[in-house]
């Protein structure tokens, strides 16, 4: 029974959390509601028993990328203050399309005939996630790390000031 | 009852209740005599000038990009280590090759000067 | 829990993907404390040609097994693609040489992400795992993004930019919920498994739904129409020499993980993806030529021609038989050289931002410049399929494999669209031979010794296949089922 | 014990929810949000499947994932920064000098 | 050195690119020494692979040179074969080729044009070579081809004079005519054989159907027919004197015109398996011969009279390979070659002294000032005219003999032309050589070529009476080496059809040749007797068969009815098609009218493109549901 409410309240998390990033006018607000649809998220990993995923999910989608695009909007202040309308002429076309997209998955998931297996659910989830990396799925280990590498030269040269640019040069 | 989450939940509870009970009592007691100069940002004293957002220096955003791309790399190595002793020796190497690469880019940052802070 | 057991690792078949990536980083490290970024350049080209030849050598080994248990394979096919990847590279290196100087774009940091760029192209190419397709799919993206925003003054760069990336990061959304619902359905994320599971089972409505979103997903990569609006404004604003390379390299990469996907994972669905993709490409193939008759400027007209061109290679996919595999990868190496050539033409002809671009600023070109204007009339006329030339052989391959698949209609409608594609391409030929040359036309620069082999090798291939297109038919027959 | 509908169900909701919201802010950085919004809910079926068929490779998947949500958070945010200094603006109408 | 033949062929197309590309840099002579030089060595490899032939296994060898075309199961390679016929025909291509470039450095010396016309000169060798080399049907199309193509080019050198190019014209239009033919039957031969290579064709050609094979050798002989001048598509030949002399000589003469014999000769075995096509072809060459020889009496333009006799000539080796007399055929395409380059080159220098003028009714006495081309002129009259012990008399005489084995009316007709060409031949001689010159202007200036343009000469001379010991007649025990040169090439062909055992007898040979060669001195005689003793029989026997001599002039008005029936409604057709149909339906409707829906269409798509990134997001995700929903409901 305890589950069945947490469940709800991540529920709410997450789906207010996203119409809020999509309704509010002032930025600031979408970025909390980002956050907060994000912790929801890793409030379901935890019931889904992927209780590393949760902590990843909090430590690097929060904890980084919500700050990076916190800095970023920090960055670019000025629209923090103007309430020029937010959203465009779109909003009735964008509102039956995404509905469509709901209808269709929710037919998918609709016939399949659940549950699919039953067992005993592993508790040593970590380690087998350890030995899965560096074992069969050991390529996507090392192009990780130079797609990581690569999008630090690409926001550097991006990124960085023009004077600070030609100073160094 | 000894799913090891429950205390993960007290903690989130006494997390989100202690502020919300600070801030509420306080906001139910206090006078509510709003006045102009009262309401004006405080600023040491003297009139505040410009806008309240200060310009925001670049080199601050750029080094949470950085902050971010190691982050995802520690967050790799954890499971690494959980599973340290089942693995054979050339997981090892893997991970070598995984940090080295990383140690590029960190140079590279260094050289770039990306991570002077001021 | 399934134990997994650990596989022999086989690091032999990933030498030219190590290479690749070990020249990317040496470059990184020496464009740090070195000023000359010329000499980066030669020295990627000179990893990007040990790693092909490296490649080739290991080829030939017998009893090659796999490597990685089931993750990535090294069979002909992805050998093949591997030259594909590495000989743009070397000729988009070439190509930058020459061309970044100019624009006052010349860092070394270019040549590391055109590195890794092909080292990504390189892993989808060999991948047999959703993941390791999605990984390089995202290596290969983000060097892209970078690239095309790469030049921070242009306006047109930056915009080029962040176009391609929200347009790429919304359409690998969908890919990876397509991916989601295939692990879903077949519970497990390798090409073989699921194409064992489906033939096995009966028809899960979520892999059909998986497999349409897949489509999605790489369709929006090798700009299929609707997925293709993000490709004429990219490769317009886009530096030439990042169009250059990401026109050919991406939708490359693109065809290759589509075809493995298809041939080894969906055979169950065969007969509806095959209409599918017939759709898609009659809808590419018309509106990327009918497009470029509009169009004023060169580099835009190429960009709509390399939308019709993927229209050609959808024709070869929807085939869905080895002689389409077979006509598709031929007609790749081919398209590399010729568009390559054409796009290194415009780099060339480019001066500071928009100038040098422009139709008009073409005309009276063989008076100023004879052996440019050869070269790219050269270009042009192969890519409209003229005899003689390699595009003719490309086509008529492809056009064989469908009619041979009694996919005809299709045919018919490729060929009626390479009779309207003749038109923009001749049009360009027209300014450069027939009308004089406006007395204010922008000079021409000399171009740099490393453009000019470039355009001769591209060149020379061009004609050389186009005369002896039988060598490279058993190469590629050779190379795909070794 | 949640059956695992719900949690495809839910995350189809969300997906929805993030390409509605792609479709209609104007603000680069909201549709940035939206994008990894979407991100999540791919994230969440694969989890969900995972715990379903009892395999680990779907959390596998999600780690590569959210490695790359985090990797084109920060490039989108460094192309959006250079934009930001040559337009002054970070409304996605603007960017649109590059048409025909 | 067989397997370097692919050489013979580069030498001449190097010599192409040079004279070319570098033409006008280089300077006349360098032009003209280089164009000699390529074929000098292509002559010499030649020779060489020529004495290598009897060293060879069953005396052929395939050089392959490369894979052409795969589509599917149609393989086209390009390969060389190296057998006796087709070393005999590349030796008197480039062997007669190398005297007439040589010829032709001395007759061009004055044109300004002239690296245009040594490179069209080397590509025809090249061509020519291309053709006769191939080792298959689809190599010798694209000899064939190429070699119309050169004449076209060569005819019409002088394009500024209209009447040469519309020779050049009228000469591509009529070998086009032909060559549909001729390409109706390669087509044909690939439909039932399913392979173009001369072995496997001739080896499967047993058990093909007769009707399939007289079909197909009735095609190609179309082709024959318009490439070799016969009955009814020679028209253009006469015409084709318009080209500078070189080019008659070369292409008029010795080698294109014979391409229609060697392709006939070349497939022996179908033409073997078909006897009612043999028949035609014996039947259509004779008749050829005739006709030519009948027109030639009249002509008065040197060169006329010598491009109708070229027609008579190939009429005769038509007839000889209609008969089944495959190598007489060739043998006498040889000496035919020899003679006939040298009277064209003689006729050539005389035009040449006298200021082009070549009307024999101006010209006369040109004997004492112009020995050197009087004398090879009359040797190569004698051979033509087949004056016994001459290479003509040999040639012609087993023509005569193997003809009268087979069939006696064209017998009848064949010695009947030899008297028409004796006579014809000598009125040529004493009208332009002898009697007294009639235009004193145009004499007073001739004067004897230089060395350069007489040296060809007296070889082709020598050769003229020397080419005899090829083939001396077998029937009198003499050793006829030609027979046994060509035997194993066309043994094959007896596989399928018996040989013919019968032998005339010793006596009968004699008898015939005794009667030819009366007839040749007779024709001689009459030539003399009307020409330089009673100059105004001429002008009697004209009035007196005023009918007939008026047809003969207008060369039985041919030309005309050709205009009538064929030329004029073509044009009229043409000009209805351009006028009505082509400028009303299709420029307005179709072109312009798909032009601007098109461009319309193209300005629409472009306008859809707004740069604005929220279109494309919603077309996407449009696009991603309609795909979506599509495979969902499948």
């Amino acid at each position: 029974m305890v589950e069945q409410i947490v469940f709800f309240i991540f529920t709410i998390l997450v789906l207010g959390g996203g119409i809020g990033v999509i309704t509010t006018k002032n930025i600031y607000y979408a970025a909390l509601f980002f956050s907060a649809s994000l912790s929801g998220m890793a409030g379901y990993f935890v019931l889904l028993n992927a209780g590393f995923l949760a902590a990843v999910q909090i430590v690097v989608y929060i904890g980084a990328i919500a700050i990076l695009i916190l800095f970023a909007i920090m960055l670019s202040r000025r629209m923090m203050t103007t309430k020029e309308q937010q959203t465009n002429r779109q909003t009735w076309l964008a509102a039956i399309a995404s509905f469509l997209l709901f209808v269709a998955l929710l037919g998918v998931v609709m016939q399949v005939t659940w549950p699919l297996s039953a067992e005993k659910h592993a508790d040593n989830v970590l380690v087998l996630l350890g030995m899965s990396f560096l074992g069969s799925y050991v390529i996507p280990f090392e192009v990780v790390s130079v797609l990581l590498l690569v999008s630090l030269i690409g926001a550097i040269i991006l990124a960085r000031d023009i004077q600070t640019e030609e100073g160094r040069e | 009852m000894q799913n090891p989450y429950n205390f993960v939940g007290v903690l989130i509870l006494a997390a989100i209740l202690l502020p919300v009970v600070g801030l509420g009592v306080a906001w139910l007691v206090r006078p509510h005599k709003p006045n102009p100069i009262k309401k004006s940002t405080y600023e040491c004293g003297i009139e505040p000038i410009g806008e309240t957002w200060v310009q925001f220096k670049v080199s601050y955003y750029i080094y949470a990009l950085i902050f971010v791309v190691f982050d995802v790399e520690s967050v790799f190595l954890f499971p690494w280590a959980v599973a340290y002793n089942r693995l054979p020796l050339y997981a090892f190497l893997e991970v070598v090759i995984f940090i080295a690469i990383l140690f590029f880019a960190l140079i590279y940052a260094w050289r770039k000067g990306a991570l002077k802070w001021l | 829990m399934t134990a997994i057991e650990i596989p022999a690792l086989n690091f032999a078949a990933l030498l030219p993907l190590f290479i690749v990536v070990g020249t990317g980083l040496l470059v990184v490290v020496l464009d740090l404390f070195i000023a000359d970024k010329k000499s980066l350049g030669w020295l990627s080209l000179f990893g990007v040609i040990l790693a092909a030849i490296v490649g080739n050598m290991q080829q030939g080994g017998a009893g090659f097994d796999p490597a990685f248990q089931n993750v990535s394979l090294l069979d002909g096919y992805a050998n093949f693609f591997n030259i594909i990847f590495l000989s743009t590279a070397a000729l988009s290196i070439l190509v930058a040489l020459g061309y970044l100087g100019r624009v006052g774009l010349h860092r070394g940091e270019y040549y590391a992400l055109l590195l890794f760029a092909t080292s990504g192209m390189m892993a989808m190419g060999m991948a047999t795992d959703l993941m390791v397709v999605f990984i390089g799919l995202e290596t290969m993206s983000i060097a892209l993004y970078v690239m095309s925003a790469l030049n921070r003054h242009s306006r047109p760069s930056g915009e080029a930019g962040i176009k391609y990336f929200l347009m790429g990061s919304f359409a690998s959304a969908f890919l990876l919920y397509g991916m989601a619902l295939t692990y879903g359905a077949t519970g497990s994320t390798n090409f073989s498994d699921i194409g064992s599971v489906l033939t096995a089972g009966t028809v899960a409505p979520m892999a059909m739904l998986g497999l349409g979103l897949l489509l999605v997903g790489f369709a929006f990569k090798v700009a299929a129409v609707p997925f293709q609006w993000w490709t004429p404004d990219v490769y317009h604003g886009a530096p030439t020499a990042v169009t250059t390379f990401m026109s050919v390299g991406a939708k490359a990469a693109g065809f290759a993980t589509l075809m493995r996907l298809l041939m080894v994972s969906f055979p169950a669905f065969a007969v509806d993806w095959q209409l599918a993709i017939a759709v898609l490409a009659v809808l590419t193939m018309t509106l990327g030529n009918v497009a470029a008759l509009a169009q004023k400027d060169v580099k835009r007209m190429l960009a709509y021609s390399s939308i019709a061109h993927a229209g050609y290679i959808l024709v070869g996919v929807a085939a869905a038989t080895t002689e389409g595999i077979k006509s598709v990868l031929f007609y790749l190496l081919i398209y590399a050289f010729m568009n390559i050539g054409a796009f290194a033409v415009v780099g060339v002809l480019e001066q500071k931002e928009a100038i040098g671009t422009k139709l008009t600023e073409y005309a009276g070109l063989a008076r100023k410049n004879p052996w440019l204007a050869m070269v790219m009339a050269l270009f042009l006329f192969s890519l409209t399929g003229f005899p003689p030339l390699a595009g003719f052989w490309g086509k008529l391959y492809i056009f064989r494999a469908a009619v041979n698949a009694d996919l005809t209609w299709l045919a018919v409608v490729a060929v009626i669209n390479s009779g309207v594609a003749a038109f923009y391409y001749l049009s360009v030929i027209v300014q450069m031979y027939m009308k004089p040359a406006a007395d204010d036309a922008p000079e021409i620069l000399p171009s740099t010794p490393a453009t000019r082999i470039a355009l001769a090798v591209a060149g020379l291939a061009v004609v050389l296949i186009g005369i002896l297109p039988a060598s490279l038919v058993d190469m590629v027959a050779k190379g795909v089922f070794g | 014990m949640v059956p695992t509908p719900y949690y495809l169900l839910l995350a189809a909701v969300l997906f929805a929810i993030g390409a509605g919201g792609v479709m209609l802010r104007r603000n680069t950085l909201v549709i940035l949000m939206c994008v990894e919004l979407m991100m999540n809910a791919v994230n969440l079926t694969f989890v969900a499947f995972s715990h379903e068929l009892n395999d680990m490779t779907g959390q596998v998947f999600v780690f590569m994932i959210m490695t790359v949500a985090a990797v084109e958070a920060a490039i989108g945010l460094a192309i959006l920064v250079e934009l930001y200094r040559l337009t002054r603006s970070v409304n996605i109408d603007e960017f649109n000098s590059l048409k025909g | 050195m067989t397997n370097f033949i692919w050489l013979a062929i580069a030498f001449p197309l190097v010599g192409v690119v040079v004279n070319g590309i570098f033409g006008r840099k280089l300077g006349r002579a360098a032009n003209g020494w280089i164009a000699v030089g390529t074929v000098a060595a292509a002559f010499v490899v030649g020779v060489l692979s020529f004495l290598q032939v009897p060293s060879l296994p069953e005396h052929a060898q395939i050089v392959p040179l490369w894979r052409w075309i795969t589509i599917g199961d149609f393989e086209v390679y390009l390969s060389l074969l190296v057998d006796p016929l087709s070393m005999l025909m590349t030796l008197v291509v480039t062997g007669v080729g190398l005297l007439i470039h040589i010829y032709a450095i001395g007759y061009m010396d004055h044109d300004k044009d002239v690296a245009r016309f040594f490179t069209y000169l080397n590509l025809f060798i090249a061509s020519m070579l291309i053709l006769v080399l191939s080792d298959n049907f689809l190599g010798l199309y694209v000899g064939w081809e190429l070699v119309g193509a050169c004449s076209y080019l060569l005819i019409g050198f002088w394009f500024y004079k209209d009447s040469a190019a519309d020779a050049g014209k009228k000469a591509f239009i009529v070998n086009r005519v032909g060559d549909f033919g001729f390409a109706l039957g390669v087509f044909l031969i690939w439909t039932t054989f399913g392979t173009l290579q001369y072995t496997n064709v001739f080896e499967a050609a047993g058990d093909k159907p007769v009707a399939v094979i007289t079909a197909i050798t009735a095609l190609l002989f179309v082709g024959a027919i318009g490439k070799s001048a016969q009955l009814p598509l020679y028209v253009w030949l006469p015409d084709a004197m318009e080209g500078p002399t070189p080019v008659s000589a070369l292409i008029h003469a010795a080698t294109m015109v014979t391409a229609g014999v060697y392709m006939i000769a070349r497939s022996n075995v179908l033409y073997a398996l078909a006897p009612q096509t043999s028949t035609i072809v014996a039947v259509v060459g004779g008749v050829t011969a005739l006709f030519a020889a009948t027109i030639a009496l009249v002509q008065f333009d040197l060169k006329r009279v010598m491009a109708y006799s070229t027609i008579s000539q190939l009429g005769y080796m038509v007839m000889a390979v209609g008969v089944g007399a495959y190598a007489s055929g060739i043998f006498h395409l040889v000496t035919h070659a020899f003679f006939k380059a040298l009277l064209f080159m003689a006729a050539g220098s005389v035009m040449h002294a006298a200021h082009d003028v070549i009307d024999m009714r101006r010209l006369g006495g040109l004997k004492a000032k112009m020995p050197i081309t009087y004398w090879t002129f009359v040797v190569g009259g004698l051979a033509l005219a087949g004056f016994p012990l001459t290479a003509g008399f040999f040639s012609k005489d087993e023509i005569l003999a193997k003809t009268f084995e087979a069939n006696i009316w064209l017998y009848a007709i064949g010695v009947f032309t030899a008297l028409l060409t004796a006579f014809y031949t000598f009125r040529a001689i004493f009208m332009t050589f002898h009697g007294k010159p009639k235009d004193a202007e145009v004499y007073e200036h001739i004067h004897e070529n230089k060395p350069v343009m007489t040296v060809p000469l007296v070889i082709l001379a020598g050769l003229s009476i020397f080419g005899g010991l090829l083939g001396l007649p077998g029937g009198l025990g003499l050793p006829n080496w030609l027979d046994g040169w060509l035997e194993p090439v066309f043994e094959l062909k007896n596989m399928f059809v018996p040989a013919e055992a019968v032998h005339t007898g010793v006596g009968t040979e004699v008898g015939l040749m005794a009667l030819s060669s009366t007839l040749v001195i007779l024709g001689i005689v009459a030539a003399w007797w009307v020409y330089l003793r009673k100059p105004q029989i001429a002008e009697k026997t004209a009035q007196s068969f005023a009918a007939g001599y008026k047809l003969l002039a207008n060369k039985y008005y041919v030309d005309e009815i050709y205009d009538a029936l064929f030329v004029n409604p073509a044009r009229g057709l043409g000009v209805f098609f351009a006028k009505v149909v082509d400028m009303g339906v299709i420029d307005m409707v179709l072109v312009d009218g798909t032009a601007k829906s098109v461009g319309y269409f193209g300005r629409v798509m472009s306008r859809w493109q707004t740069g604005y990134i929220r279109n494309y997001v919603v077309s996407i995700f449009v696009g991603a549901i309609v795909i979506g929903a599509y495979f969902f409901l499948r």
